[in-house]
Parts: C-alpha cells; structure tokens; sequence
C-alpha cells in the first residue's frame, strides 16, 4: 500500500503547473477546495486553463489573481453572495480572462466523457442556442492552446433513426491534467468519501491525470474500506491526500460545518473593488504561511459558529 | 393587503406547480417559488435541485442549489450527471416543470443568462447557462424577470436558454422532443405562450396596473387580448411566504 | 407520499406483460431477482424481449420456461455452476430462442444511454469484431419487432480529430418496458439502497418504463431518507416495491445470505435433461401458491446455512 | 514434483503479473491466477473484477466475479459502468493487465468464446463475451487454453474478442489505442506475439513435453525457434497454491 498524504504545499508543486489545465471541485457555496486555491495562490502558478461548471469563490481568487488565462465555463456566480462573481465579470468585461461558455450538463458531459474514455457524448440540450453557435475561442487560439479541440461542439444526425432527421450536439471530452476536490473522509492510501451532493468531483476526479484530495478526516486504518460501495473512486486514481480541516471555508461542508455568510458577504463588496481585493488577497493568502494561519484570522468564534449540527448537516439557526 | 414585487411573483409562480409535479429549481426567487409551493400549494410535489438533490426536508430557506439545506432526508443525493439525466430522461422529463430567471427574454420565450453586448467583448458579463440551457431544452418552464424594456428585447443579445426559437414548429425541428416556456412572472403580470404560433401573450395582470403600461415596459408587441385581472391570493398565503418560506426575508429582500 | 407496496403477484400482472421488452437485475450468482422471476413463469407471460448483460439463473429459467423469444446479450453463465446456461445453450442450439451478442461493456452503455435519454453512446470496444459485424437479427426481424432499432450498431468518424480517421462504434440506446431488480433495503415511497456491487442495477432501473423492486427489508419509515447519497435513484422512478425476504435465492444477497451451492449444481444437472428441468420448474415454481411455499421446500436448515455473517457480508467457510 | 495441469496454468500465468499491475480478473481459472498473484508472486498488485470491485481483502476464494467475497473491504464497490470505463480511461488502461478464458485462439490472438459453427444456427454456443471482448479491446492480455487443435485454429468460427486482428498495424487501424495479447499459457507451454508481425511464438515450453507435440496440437504453423524450457517453480509457490489460494479446490478440480 502507497502512502499518499504529503502537505499541501508539496501537493501542488508537485502536481500544479504552469499552463496546465485544471479543475476544481465544489458548487457555488459548498465543498470548494479552498485551502489549496490559496496555495495555487500562494506558489504564483500561471497560464492555467480552468474546466468550471458552476465556478464561484475558488474561481474568482483564482481570476481575480491572475492565474488563469482562459477558462470553459458554465457558470461564474455564488448565489445571493454574488449574482454574478466580481472579478470573473470584471476580467471578462476587461478582456483579461477569455471565456468559452458551455451549460453544466454539457460541463458534466465533457468530464464524463474524459472519465469514461471516450473522445465525446452526446446531448440534447442547446440546439441552435448561441452555445452551439457562438465560440469564445478562435480557431487560431485553438490551434495554439492545446487543452482545446478544433472545435468547440458539433452536431451529427441520430444514426438509428436516419428517416426522422433527429440531431443531437456532440461534446468533446475533457482530461484535465489535474483534478482537485475537498472530500469529507480519505485515507492514507487514496480512498474517499464524499458526503451529501457529489456535484461533479467524482467525474472531474476520473477524468484527470493527476487527483488531488483535501479532506477534513484523513483515516490511518482501513475503516472506509468498509462499507466501500459509500467511496468515490478506486484508490490507484488518486495522486496525493492531505487533511485540511475546515479545508473549503468560507464554502461549506456537508456534515461538518456551514459556508461563513458574514465572510462571504464581505467578499462581495471587496471583490468590487480592484485594491481592496489585493488587500484581501494579501492579507488571507499572501501574508499567511498555510491554511492554519488562515483559520486562525478567521477566528475560533466564527468556527464555532459554522460547526454543523449531526444529522443535520448544517448549522441550523445561524445568522445567515 | 400589502405585498412586495417578490412576493407577489413568488406566489404567482407559486400557483402555476401541480401536486405530482417534480420541480425543477434554479437559485433565487426560484428555490422562493419552489419553497412556497411545497409549504403551501401542492405538497405532493417533489422539488429537484440540479445539484443533485431530490426531495428533501426543508427545514430552513436554501441560499442556493448547493446549500447543505437542501441535503438533508432526500429521496437521493446525488450529483449533476445524475440530476440532468433525469431532465433528459424520456419517462421523466415530462413530469418535470423548471422555474428559471433570466436578464432578457423574447417573445418566444428564449433566454438570456450570458452578457449584454457583444459575446467576445460584452459590456455587462452574467454568470452564464448554469442548468438553464438545459432545464429550457428538456423541460416545461416558468420565467421570473422584472418588466422592464431592457429585458423584454426584440433581439437577445444571447441566446442561452431555448424557448421556442423562432416561434411555430421550430422548436421541435431544432430537435427538442418536449418542454418549452409555458409562463412568465413579472412584478406586473403573468404571460403565457400561443399554442399555435408560440408568442408570448399576457394572460393576467395585476388589478393595480395598467394594461398600457405593461406594454411600454416591452420592447416587443404582445396580444394582451385575453389578459384578464389575476385571482387575489389568501392572506394566509402570504403569512405562509413570510413566517413559514423565509422568516428572516434572506432571499425576499 | 406515495405507498408504493403491493404484492409480487399484482406487481408482475399490472407491469409486465405479453411481448414486452425485460431487464432483470443482478449478475451471475448475485442478486438475481429470482422470486419475480419465478411469478412471472407462474404467470404464463409470454413473448418476452429480454436485455440481458451477464444473465444466468433467472435468464437460464425464463429461457427454459419458453417465456423469452428473442435476446440481446453478453453472457449466459454462472460461473462454475455453468460453464453455459444449459437451457439457454440448448434454446440457441435448437432455434428456439433468437439471439444477438454484445459485450458486457455495451450492455452496460446501452442501458446507460437508455437512462441519460441519449439515443446512443460511443464505446471504443469491439470495432472490427463479429459483435461489430455479424448481427443475430436481419433486418426483416428488426422491423417487425418494436424493441429493436434498424441497426444493431454503427461507426463513425471522432469529429474532434478528423485527420486522423478514429473510428468510435455508437451504440443504440435501451429502455426496456420493465427492470425488475432485487435490492437489500427499500421503503414504501420506493427509495432504494443497495449494498455491495451494484452491477448495472441502476442503468437497468433509470432506462426503464417501469421499475419492479424487491427486496430484503422493506422500511416503514424514513431511515432510508438519512444518508441518501447512498441511494440508487430517486423514489419517483420506482413503481412497485415488495419485500420477499430471501427473494434471489439461489443466487446470494450481499449482507444478507450467500448463494446456495448444492442447489445451483442441483439444478446443473437437472439441466441437461428436459423432462427434469419441467419437473423442476413443476416442483419449485408451477406448484407452489407463492415464494413463502418456494422457502418451505428450500427447508430451514439450508436457509440457516446461507445466513450472512455480520461485516463479512457471506457466509464464511460454509461449504460451496 | 507433481502437478495437475491447472495447478501449472495458474502459477505460470500469476507469475505475469507484476507488482503495480492493476489485474483485470475473468472468471474460473483466471480467478485462481490473479488471487495466486496477490497471494504470492505480487502481493502489491490490485485484483479488479468487472462487477465492480477493486481491490478487496480475499479470504476464501471467490466462484464468480459477482461472489460476495469479491466485496469485502474492497477500495470501492461500484458496477460494471465504472469498471468498463475504467479500462477505457487513458489514463488507467495501460497500467491495466487482463487474464481471460477462451474456446477458441487463431494466430493473432483474436478468441471466440461465443459458438462453434454459424453463429445464426450454431452446433454449440457457448456463453458469449461477457467483459471479454471490452478487456482485450482497451488492455494488455493474458489467455488461457488447454493445448487443443480444436483450439488453436485457423480461423475463429466467431471474433468476439480482438487481437492483433489480422496482425502488424491492423489493431492500432481499427481504432484501439493501446492492449492486445501478452501471453497464452496453455497445460503445455508459454505463447508470446511478436512485436513486429504479431503472431504468436512458442515462448517457453513444459520441461517434460515434446515442441513436436506442442505443434501438432495446433491447427497453424507457429514460430519456435525463440522457444526455451520454462523456469520452474517452487514447492512453496505450489503449496501456496494449494493451501491457500483453493484449499477445498473449488476452481483447482
């Protein structure tokens, strides 16, 4: 057995590089890997091409801080806590992020496809729409970017009803050259389990190269051997494991505790602003030795706070 | 009785859900609307996240489609793979109406989520699709939008979301099988769509509005020849929305 | 909430009937819904289209029982107690049973497609093959059999790289009239849990018109609803659930009982000859009321034998 | 030292296996040589059943790879929609080594295991692909076969899982990136494929047969030259065998 837990610094030199492709796991406010967007941060990576469905706060600091090029999206917003996310329209009105736009089940699709091993799938959503007919993408920056196909859809007719003239939109696959989520429970060897909503992890998890795995509880025994058909993915997928406790904050965690409302609130109205969004930047990721430091401006009170209720899930009665 | 633009439309929308329905909610006024339904109005529906969750015990109002609130004692939790196959499935995808918000629509229903301007180099940038293209492709559905002009647009800067395209049979040649824009809420009325040639047309107005200034609040001509005045909602209702939906006003603000 | 509890014998008479198109859950010697299988030959249905990926004793017997006229399959086995199903080897041997042949694999993605609503799905496996080439049914069969799409599959050009000529086979889509399938846990709205390896359990249900569910234990109340990311599909796709305890047997039950050995090389022999095999199905399905009956004859001792032990999941170091 | 032929066809195919190998695990013998394997030989390598399971603790030998002994304490428990499109995954599949039965080989290592006859109206069927066709197609493979001319034949009555096809680049042009045939181990010998035509070779031979007898009990002409005495094994490996692996010879008889 392969012992995979190694810090999360070393996660992500080893296995983040410049110009690679990425995607990051996580829903608007919940399960975003946190703690390693910082550290992406943090080691001044660049050039990344993104793969987002629903994007929200991991995606804009990771915009918002220049380390993304281009990114194939479905979504960029966090609920109430951003309409639409700040420094993704910002950086799109700006022309500093280029942006190809997709549904989240054609996001879904394209990392199935990459987890399934197959060049495309087919779909039936978005004939004829400006997602079928608008590229973001130019075939001469095609060309040049090679996390990119030749072309950005494409629609063939339903081969077994040839008579009918039924088309369906076929989605070229994604393989991203790492994958990073934040998992509730993993151990040592690569096995995870996720709690609650599984968004799109474990397709995003399948279809990369490298698996990156943050977690709350990082299990020494075999325990979550048992009950394995409740785990995500084989443990040969996964690269490296690293307990990071409160890992997702300011997002939530199903079972562990609930997104920080008041921060993200906070976020909104500095994100507004291109200084005090450095500021912020400096003072929660730059200025701060890991996530521990982090947790620490965050402040054991806010903690508390967020801690979710068992058998609930979530805080219940917390001031939103 | 006095109410708020959001309540009004959350209630409005609220009514247009079947018991046996399964509900497919986006984030917003839409969970509202969906909440409010199944406190209220039907609670034999079913309401479906697109994150994945089916059915759950709503205890406290959901911020958003992944909210750990809408996790708790479902039918299933689930993911996105999971959840649009069902839009998409052939024996579901009928029994599912889709509520959706949008900044533009047409007279065809068509949606935009996306930008203002041009798409490579937009003015105003929105959050994109989300589930909408695909809730729009598969399913029946319901818009929620303000009336202003800005919003009811001849020509949409982007198509996101596919109602019915260019009107008549163009939606099914395109190749939806099934779906399309079945109402739209404003703050002032309630539209519904043509059986024959798909345009918009207002189906009930608020008793407080004019008829006319519905209109100039369109960029688009509508019929407004079968509008008549929209059914009043119980007080009970409303103190239901209020006390019950979301007691501490987190989305009705 | 719906209650969705009815006997097995009104759930095979509402929902399956004379020349529709079955999927049965369950794999080799696991899982196999026997009881259902065993209601339906004692229903006199007939002219049964059947979707099998890898069938054995509830395939064996339908088959045996001339309930089933045509078959799409990947295998007819049951491991050592059946290098081939007997009575599925003979039915092909005599003409009595038309096949065509696929791969597990394309099983498992016909059923898939049929449950994402797509008309087909690409699959890299088996181009240049007789599964690719040689087809079971003609294109005459094909017409007058409302199951069967014109084609048994297809080929085409990767669109994403032209150049350099990829050939991906796309397979036609099924959604079978009925999927019966036997699970651990249910509860009368129909959610269901299963336990172990969940086969293609789930595809077979969520591509399904109608969905049969027996099971182990039925709840009476919401236990199932607490952690229900580990159910298999949402209540509303389920139709009928019934609980029959002990309702694969002979095949086993993860968690609850190990398949019957004696029994399954038993009916090994009994195969080979047909007189045998009708006094079988006589014995153990025409002339029993119900499965209660069917248990009786098993005898208590046997049924004790199997019982799984607790955290092991089968029953260790019984004699197979 | 005795030995029955199957006690020989497991050790020399488990004796494949290399630490780090991710084994794809068919049924019967192949179940005996992948456990031999992880027992053994390789203790580091991962036994993968196409049901679904990967990696489990095996404490009696499991009959089937649906056999709830195939569940217990595995790394994941999931179905055969995961574990197909794992062998299909670019990233997994080269690491992926198969074992597989077979009724009939031709000289590229193409198998039938589906009749003998005219598929529309065969003499004998047998029971068909199963995951054959898919492991042979997306990985590298073993191949057992009793040493038969009936086996060994010109011409497949039935291609139900691909080879090197009809050898050279004919494999990579029908569309298959990457697998193929490694080795066929029969009672009496070792076959590998050359890596320029693809044929198979007589790569190792039983210390107590004759080549000449090899031959004639196969229906094609097969390269020798390359062929030596195979390695022996030990006593401990045998008993390993028999003591641990199949104790009550439930798959060994």
């Amino acid at each position: 057995m392969k012992n995979k837990e190694m810090s999360l610094s070393e996660a992500i030199s080893k296995f983040v590089k410049n110009g690679d492709s990425i995607s990051l796991g996580g829903f608007t406010i919940n399960r975003n890997p946190m703690a390693a967007t910082y550290e992406i941060i943090r080691q001044e990576i660049e050039g990344l091409h993104m793969y987002m469905h629903s994007g929200a706060q991991h995606f804009d600091l990771l915009v918002g801080s220049g380390v993304v090029d281009s990114a194939e999206i479905a979504y960029g917003a966090n609920a109430r806590y951003a309409p639409t996310c700040v420094r993704f329209r910002k950086a799109v009105e700006n022309g500093d992020l280029k942006v190809e736009d997709y549904s989240n089940f054609h996001m879904t699709m394209r990392f199935k496809g990459g987890s399934m091993g197959v060049p495309f799938l087919p779909v039936k959503s978005g004939m004829e729409t400006d997602i079928e007919k608008t590229w973001g993408f130019d075939k001469d920056f095609r060309k040049k970017n090679k996390h990119l196909t030749e072309k950005k859809l494409t629609k063939i007719e339903n081969p077994f009803r040839c008579d009918e003239g039924e088309e369906v939109i076929l989605l070229p696959s994604i393989n991203p050259d790492v994958s990073i989520i934040h998992a509730q429970k993993a151990d040592l060897e690569g096995n995870v389990r996720l709690e609650g909503l599984q968004f799109v992890d474990v397709e995003q998890m399948k279809s990369a190269d490298k698996v990156i795995v943050t977690c709350e509880s990082l299990y020494q025994n075999d325990e979550l051997r048992l009950e394995s058909e409740h785990n995500a993915l084989p443990s040969f997928l996964v690269d490296a494991v690293i307990r990071v406790p409160f890992g997702a904050h300011p997002t939530a965690c199903f079972n562990f505790y609930d997104y920080d409302s008041e921060h993200l609130k906070k976020y909104l109205k500095i994100a507004q602003d291109e200084e005090k969004f450095e500021k912020y930047i400096e003072e929660y990721v730059l200025n701060v030795d890991d996530f521990n430091e982090y947790l620490e401006k965050i402040g054991t009170s806010r903690i508390i706070d967020l801690l979710a209720d068992p058998g609930l899930g979530y805080s219940q009665g917390y001031e939103r | 009785m006095e109410y708020t633009d959001r309540e009004f439309m959350t209630i409005v929308a609220a009514r247009q859900i079947k018991d046996h329905d399964i509900v497919f909610s986006g984030t917003g006024i839409s969970l509202l609307a969906a909440t409010m339904a199944k406190m209220y109005y039907s609670p034999e529906c079913t309401i479906f996240y697109e994150t994945g969750a089916i059915d759950p015990e709503i205890l406290e109002i959901p911020m958003s489609v992944a909210d750990s609130r809408v996790m708790y004692k479902s039918s299933i939790n689930a993911g996105l793979f999971e959840s649009f196959c069902l839009l998409q499935n052939r024996f579901t995808r009928d029994r599912i109406i889709s509520i959706l918000g949008a900044a533009q629509i047409d007279k065809y229903g068509n949606l935009n989520t996306t930008c203002i301007g041009d798409y490579n180099n937009p003015q105003v940038r929105f959050p994109g699709s989300g589930g909408s293209c695909d809730a729009a492709s598969f399913t029946r559905y319901i818009v929620f939008l303000a009336q202003e002009k800005r919003r009811f647009v001849r020509k949409l800067d982007y198509l996101t979301s596919p109602g019915y395209l260019s009107g008549g049979e163009s939606r099914k040649k395109a190749g939806y099988e099934s779906g399309g824009p079945e109402a739209v809420v404003t703050n002032m009325g309630l539209f519904k769509f043509d059986d024959e040639i798909k345009e918009m047309y207002l189906d009930q107005f608020r008793a407080d509005v004019e008829i006319e200034d519905i209109r100039r609040r369109m960029e688009f001509e509508v019929d407004t020849s079968r509008a008549r005045e929209i059914d009043s909602f119980s007080e009970e209702a409303l103190e239901t929305l209020r006390n019950e939906v979301d007691p501490k006003r987190l989305i009705l603000e």
